[in-house]
């Protein structure tokens, strides 16, 4: 097969870390490569070599066979290559037509920009990926879901043959991704090579056709997808053997923590009831746009209500902003990192502990040192990957941005906390010990409402489960031998 | 489906404009102060507003620019003075045609703009100390040139530029300003330089993705500041019939402001030029009503803020209104 | 009354120089601290250069430094006081932005045994030891009043454009106009707007005006820029003449307007003598001795159109 | 972990805050121009230097807690000056006694600040905008006050404040600034309250998930950077012995720029006290060295400009080089 895009011994360094050190890496025309790690593995600062926006401090690159310099994105774009970013990467402020065909206008005989036709053209790329929105609608009204998409379509129509995808399907729903990987296949077969980035193995499984694992910067396995199990290439990650989570049965005492009555926001949901027992940890399963991530923003504070009831162990309370929220005992991990989730410039440290500097605060000061030491402890123990914790938060891989995220809320020792996609663009392994952090808590007497889009995660995490579907609670179950397929039937139903 | 174009049409009521929602509160202030006072909506009144007005809008389009990119340029007031004052000292000591003059002045202008754009983008500087400190260099130029002194005896067929009068309605700069703001409009809304404009300003991440070579556009964008504001410089300089040192001395707030006012953002990505002209009339109507309406100059600064945040408060009750 | 050397002055010790010169020294370092790079402070510089090169004649070097602050603000300009009084010179000469805000500065200055000194613009409650300028500036006002009064036959609308409201030598020319004006039952202020001291202001605030006013008669303009804004706007509107201009204005400018029959009235001083006399004036001080006047008022002469050609270029 | 140490340690070299590189470009032109011209180094020049610099340095403060938040204060003229004529014109015309007067006139600086914030964060309102407006109307208010007129005869004690040097070497109004900036270098370093101000500007979403109260903060931190305004009003009117109505009016941009300088972001979420020290410092060393060397004043703005671009110059050449 010929060889369409040839990487060799690149290496970049970034202040305190290797992110990637001597690696190789080679895709074949028409196959669908797999690349695959542990958070800050270097997945992404290779591929971001590749398109030109980090410049490798070794190594070098070939493209059909002739080496190539590509300084810039703008490089890579004339040489075919197109990048769907791990993080969303769309301007806000102007539409989606106008995402999709930045930098590849679409212009009539006199050189201006012919907005009819973009607009056209948007919608059919749009309708082969399976999306039904407005071209014209300006992107900070979209949902994350479609911004993705949108993203997705931004690269077909540049009509690059080198097509990256860092975790596309991370903010999809399992439908949408299915409908995604269909159209990488296809994609496949009319000639083009793909390089899929996922922490979703059984995706990576049934669509690649080869695969590259790294691990700590280093290539550490290259093989046929066709030769490898799920389990083998948890080890290759990990660097070692590792125990899987299991189901666990347990008895919740029917002591009622929240109960929720009636609620509803106008557009988003409505006369959404349910209760929450104390430890208890509460699944919220649904498919996209059922409006959990609105639920959970009213429960939160972050918008009002327009109806309904809450109340936290049998006392009706009205929480109007989320700080009376967090003085009630309760924390929050949005489903947006980036915009919701994280101070980017400021440090892993500061991230952390951004909302226990009032217990921090004794002797007159704030004690830089109990930080440094709360910071360091959730840093060994979720195992986040990085240099110091001065490091400016923005600078560490998706994943150990999450497990920051989640720190916080530990740290905090919150009564209650509402997880939204928690593990989003987290890896195997880790997911699993943040499974076990979850457990651990509410054997600790937290109470935890785990909003999720995977639905193994759901079924193995949660004593119960709501499904949610167009802003309507479909059922509520005990989690006693439910299989995905219960889920889907509930939603439906 | 239902959902979305409901929603639809609610945000369109709510999402009208800012520079809709301040030309709403300009015509009304202009309809009342008119019934007051006829004299505003004179003819004589509003040809010359519309001179006054043009110089500080001219400059806020490519404040704009700037603007939308996530920048700002402080250094307009000492390019556009700077212009002026060159452009003058052409014409009345070399021999050199007054076109010509004003063309080689522009040019220069540009690629001092385009220093202010190189500076920011290849040094990773800051765009308000850049401009800031540059705009000192450029005002500086002014002093070194005149020691402060005017430069006198410009040709007259150059302070016709500043000073004509089309079919005794539409002054010149007026004219300038409306092709200014028509090309400006053009450019932003239908070319892919345009577009990029917002795009570096919206995302700049997501800009170079897409291939836009972001240090490019940013570096053009500064330069076509400095043009315009050696356009305005030039034509203010024309309609004074000397050059002044002090052009444009205190045009960078202004410009700024009425950039804003029509609901140019300053983290970049947001704008448009018609706000821009908006905001600049907008101004320039209340500069002018202060004088027709014989208010005290003492109460003036008084007043010019209660309705600038009386303008923008308006503007704001609807965002305010759809927010949670 | 002149030599009186019994001043107590530090400087007056060195008695090195010889005596046919007059002086006691044969090298003096000056500084001139105008209100701001301005070209009327140039014309201040001419009268300057001419007291150094004839004293440069009789062998007596005079070094002088000019450091107008960039823009006429008076922290900025106490800051350059305090800059040059680190360099210990031989005198400094201030054109006041605002003389009780320098007051202290000068005082602690003259304590310390610095010669200050102030031109165009006085500080006087100061401990300053020489002002050379013109104080009259409500007198001015009044004058010009009476002069517009009586060519407009004591009737009429005038309107004032006031310059920079925080200046005291605007304010005291605009009361001194109202005040006479006030005498005329047949006369009225209809209008009375800062322009800042700017061309661009005065031209817009005069064309407001003119679209306000249609019976004014006479605008009246405090600061030099004043009268050339409100020229450009009648010439514009085609009512150079019919609406009299009077005011301060001094430069070319001013002088070709007046020419053309824009303008119609405007107080003039004689700038370099300014400059020509306080450099006399700071030596003698240096020297620790008073000067022959401790305050020198330099006349201002009117120009109209009958005696403007002395004084066009 | 031998990997990282390394790595760690180019990583401070390169990674030296603007505040530290700007000292160095000072500390080496003050030492260059102090041994060409020792009255640079005289003790009557340091002293009266350092009070120069306090003034601005001061109001740099608050505009470094607002820049830190992502916004910008342009009030802080109109602040200032307002707060320096009602405090004199207290002192003056009733019987309060002049230490009641500066206090009542710091809360009047610290709701005047509050009610920017307040617009800014209910009403979502530009800062920008709103403080030019907010600051066009203090200004104003002056002019109402006082008629353009200073006010004269303030007690003693008063003046004292601005005018007093201990030890013959420490002006007051330096005391003043060097006990403000480490107090706020404690607030911003070591109490919640400060370190909000950096989440708030780090991302304002982000900051009211993990339980800030996002427009407490902010409405705070315009009140302190009215009240640093105020502080620096005061004390420059009793330093100047009289109550001038322009007092202030120039202090916006060098406290904008003094905080840039020292490495402040005008995008929130990265600054110091300690920077905008360094930047008011900076700044205030180059005005007194254009007049120590006897640079020509035509000169001075040209100077100026390229003086601080050199010096941003030289601290950016590092992250240019560390960059990609
Ligand atoms: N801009 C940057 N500055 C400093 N360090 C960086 C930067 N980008 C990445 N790194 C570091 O490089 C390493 C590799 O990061 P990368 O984003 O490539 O990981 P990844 O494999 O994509 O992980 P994930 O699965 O979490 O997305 C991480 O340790 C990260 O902290
Ligand atoms: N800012 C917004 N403006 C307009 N519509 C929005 C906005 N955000 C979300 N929506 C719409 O609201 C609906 C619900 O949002 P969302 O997809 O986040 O729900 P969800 O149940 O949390 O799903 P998931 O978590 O799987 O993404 C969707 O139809 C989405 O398009
Ligand atoms: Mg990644
Ligand atoms: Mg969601």
């Amino acid at each position: 097969m010929e060889k369409m895009l040839e990487m060799s011994t690149v290496t970049k360094t970034f202040p305190g870390v290797i992110a990637l050190n001597k690696v190789d890496f080679c895709i074949e025309k028409g196959e669908i490569h797999a690349l695959i790690g542990e958070n800050g593995a270097g997945k992404s600062t290779l591929m971001k070599v590749l398109m030109g926006m980090y410049r490798c401090d070794e190594g070098c690159i070939k493209v059909c066979g002739d080496d190539v310099c590509i300084s810039t994105p703008s490089d890579a774009i004339k040489l075919g290559i197109g990048m769907v970013p791990q993080e969303l990467n769309l301007n806000p402020y102007i539409s989606a037509a106008e995402n999709i065909f930045l930098g590849n206008e679409i212009k009539n005989k006199l050189g201006s920009i012919d907005w009819k036709k973009t607009n056209l053209e948007a919608a059919k790329v749009l309708r082969t990926i399976g999306v039904n929105i407005n071209p014209r609608t300006i992107v900070n009204k979209l949902s994350v879901a479609q911004q993705q998409l949108i993203q997705i379509a931004r690269v077909l129509t540049t009509g690059a043959d080198i097509l990256i995808f860092d975790e596309p399907t991370a903010s999809l729903t399992s439908s949408e991704a299915e409908f995604l990987l269909t159209l990488m296949k296809k994609l496949r077969d009319s000639g083009k090579s793909l390089v899929f980035i996922s922490h979703h193995l059984e995706e990576l499984l049934s669509t690649s056709d080869r695969i590259t694992v790294l691990r700590d910067g280093c290539t550490v396995y290259v093989g046929d997808t066709k030769d490898v199990t799920k389990d083998f290439l948890i080890e290759k990650m990990a660097g070692k053997k590792v125990e899987k989570l299991k189901k666990e049965e347990r008895k919740i005492e029917d002591v009622e923590y929240l109960r929720v009555e009636n609620l509803s926001r106008k557009g988003e949901f409505s006369d959404v009831s349910f209760d929450v027992k104390k430890g208890e940890i509460f699944g919220i399963g649904g498919l996209v746009g059922s409006g959990r991530t609105e639920l959970a923003n009213a429960i939160f504070g972050l918008t009002k209500k327009s109806n309904g009831k809450i109340y936290l162990e049998e006392k009706e309370i009205e929480i109007n902003s989320p700080s009376k929220a967090i003085s009630l005992g309760i924390g929050y991990v949005p489903e947006e990192r980036r915009s919701y989730g994280i101070f980017p410039i400021l440090s892993v440290m500061e991230n952390m502990v951004v909302s226990i500097y009032d217990i921090l605060f004794k002797r007159a000061k704030i004690q830089n040192k109990n930080a440094r030491k709360i910071t360091e402890e959730h840093i060994k123990k979720m195992r986040i990957r990085t240099p110091s914790t001065k490091t400016p938060i923005q600078s560490l891989s998706g994943g150990n941005q999450q497990k920051v995220i989640l720190s916080r809320w530990m740290a905090k020792d919150v009564d209650l906390l509402i997880l939204d996609e928690p593990t989003r663009g987290i890896d195997v392994n880790a997911k699993g010990e943040i499974y076990e952090l979850i457990r651990k808590m509410t054997q600790q007497g937290m109470t935890v409402i785990i909003i999720s889009s995977e639905h193994d995660e759901l079924l193995l995490l949660s004593d119960r489960l709501m499904i949610m579907h167009e802003g309507k609670v479909k059922g509520i179950r005990e989690n006693v031998n439910l299989e995905q397929q219960d889920i889907l039937e509930m939603a439906f139903k | 489906m239902n959902k979305s174009a409901s929603a639809r049409k609610r945000f369109n009521i709510l999402d009208m404009p800012t520079a809709g929602m301040i030309s709403i509160v300009l015509v009304v202030l202009c309809v009342v102060v008119g019934s007051i006072k006829p004299a505003f909506l004179s003819q004589y009144n509003l040809t010359t507003l519309s001179r006054t007005i043009s110089f500080t809008t001219m400059v806020a389009f490519g404040q704009t620019l700037v603007l939308l990119t996530g920048g700002i340029d402080l250094s307009v007031a000492g390019v556009a003075g700077m212009s002026g004052i060159l452009s003058a000292w052409l014409m009345v000591n070399t021999s050199i045609p007054w076109w010509l003059a004003i063309i080689l002045v522009l040019v220069l202008a540009f690629i001092c703009g385009s220093i202010n754009g190189i500076l920011i983008t290849k040094m990773n500087m800051v765009p308000f100390v850049v401009t800031l400190a540059t705009g000192s260099i450029f005002t500086g130029i002014i002093y070194v040139v005149t020691k402060g002194s005017p430069i006198m005896g410009m040709p007259a067929q150059a302070t016709k530029l500043g000073q004509g009068i089309l079919f005794k309605v539409l002054p010149y700069p007026a004219i300038a300003m409306i092709v200014l703001a028509l090309l400006g409009t053009y450019v932003l809304r239908y070319t892919p330089f345009g577009r990029y404009i917002y795009a570096v300003g919206g995302n700049q991440n997501a800009a170079s993705i897409a291939g836009i070579k972001v240090n490019k556009v940013t570096t053009m964008v500064y330069g076509l500041s400095a043009s315009m504001a050696g356009i305005a410089g030039i034509l203010m300089t024309c309609r004074l019939g000397t050059a002044q040192p002090t052009v444009g001395a205190d045009w960078v707030m202004p410009s700024v402001t009425a950039a804003c006012i029509g609901g140019t953002s300053l983290a970049g990505g947001r704008g448009s030029i018609v706000g821009a002209v908006v905001g600049g009339i907008f101004m320039g109507v209340i500069q002018n009503l202060i004088v027709i309406l014989q208010i005290s100059p003492y109460w003036e600064k008084v007043i010019t803020g209660l309705v600038i945040l009386a303008a923008i408060a308006i503007d704001r009750l609807k965002a305010v209104r759809s927010n949670t | 009354t002149g030599n009186d050397a019994s001043s107590g002055s530090s400087q007056g010790g060195s008695q090195a120089g010889d005596s046919a010169t007059g002086y006691n020294k044969t090298e003096y370092n000056l500084v001139f601290i105008p209100k701001l790079v301005h070209e009327w402070y140039e014309d201040v510089k001419i009268g300057v250069d001419k007291a150094v090169a004839e004293l440069a004649e009789k062998g007596i070097t005079v070094n002088y430094s000019w450091e107008p602050p960039a823009d006429a603000v008076v922290t900025e300009q106490i800051a350059k006081i305090e800059a040059a009084a680190s360099k210990n010179p031989d005198g400094i000469a201030v054109a006041i932005i605002d003389a009780s805000a320098s007051t202290t500065v000068i005082n602690e200055l003259v304590d310390q045994g610095i010669n200050v000194t102030t031109f165009d613009n006085d500080a006087p409650d100061s401990k300053r030891k020489y002002y050379c300028g013109h104080s009259t500036n409500y007198e001015d006002g009044v004058e010009i009043a009476e002069r517009l009064a009586k060519s407009l036959n004591e009737e009429g609308e005038v309107a004032i454009l006031a310059g920079t409201l925080s200046a005291i030598n605007h304010q005291e020319r605009v009361k001194g106009f109202e005040d006479t004006i006030a005498k005329y039952p047949n006369m009225s202020i209809v209008d009375k707007q800062a322009d800042e001291d700017s061309i661009e202001i005065a031209l817009n605030v005069t064309e407001g005006y003119l679209a306000t006013y249609p019976n004014l008669k006479a605008i009246y303009g405090v600061n030099a820029a004043s009268p050339i804004g409100a020229a450009r706007a009648l010439k514009d509107a085609n009512k150079a003449g019919d609406i009299k201009i009077v005011g301060m204005g001094e430069n070319d400018e001013a002088m070709q307007y007046m020419d053309e029959g824009t303008i119609e009235l405007s107080r003039k001083k004689d700038v370099p003598t300014y400059g020509y006399n306080i450099v006399y004036a700071m030596l003698e001080i240096a020297d620790g001795r008073t000067p022959a006047k401790v305050a020198d008022e330099i006349p201002a002469i009117f120009v109209t159109k009958d005696n403007v050609s002395e004084f066009l270029n």
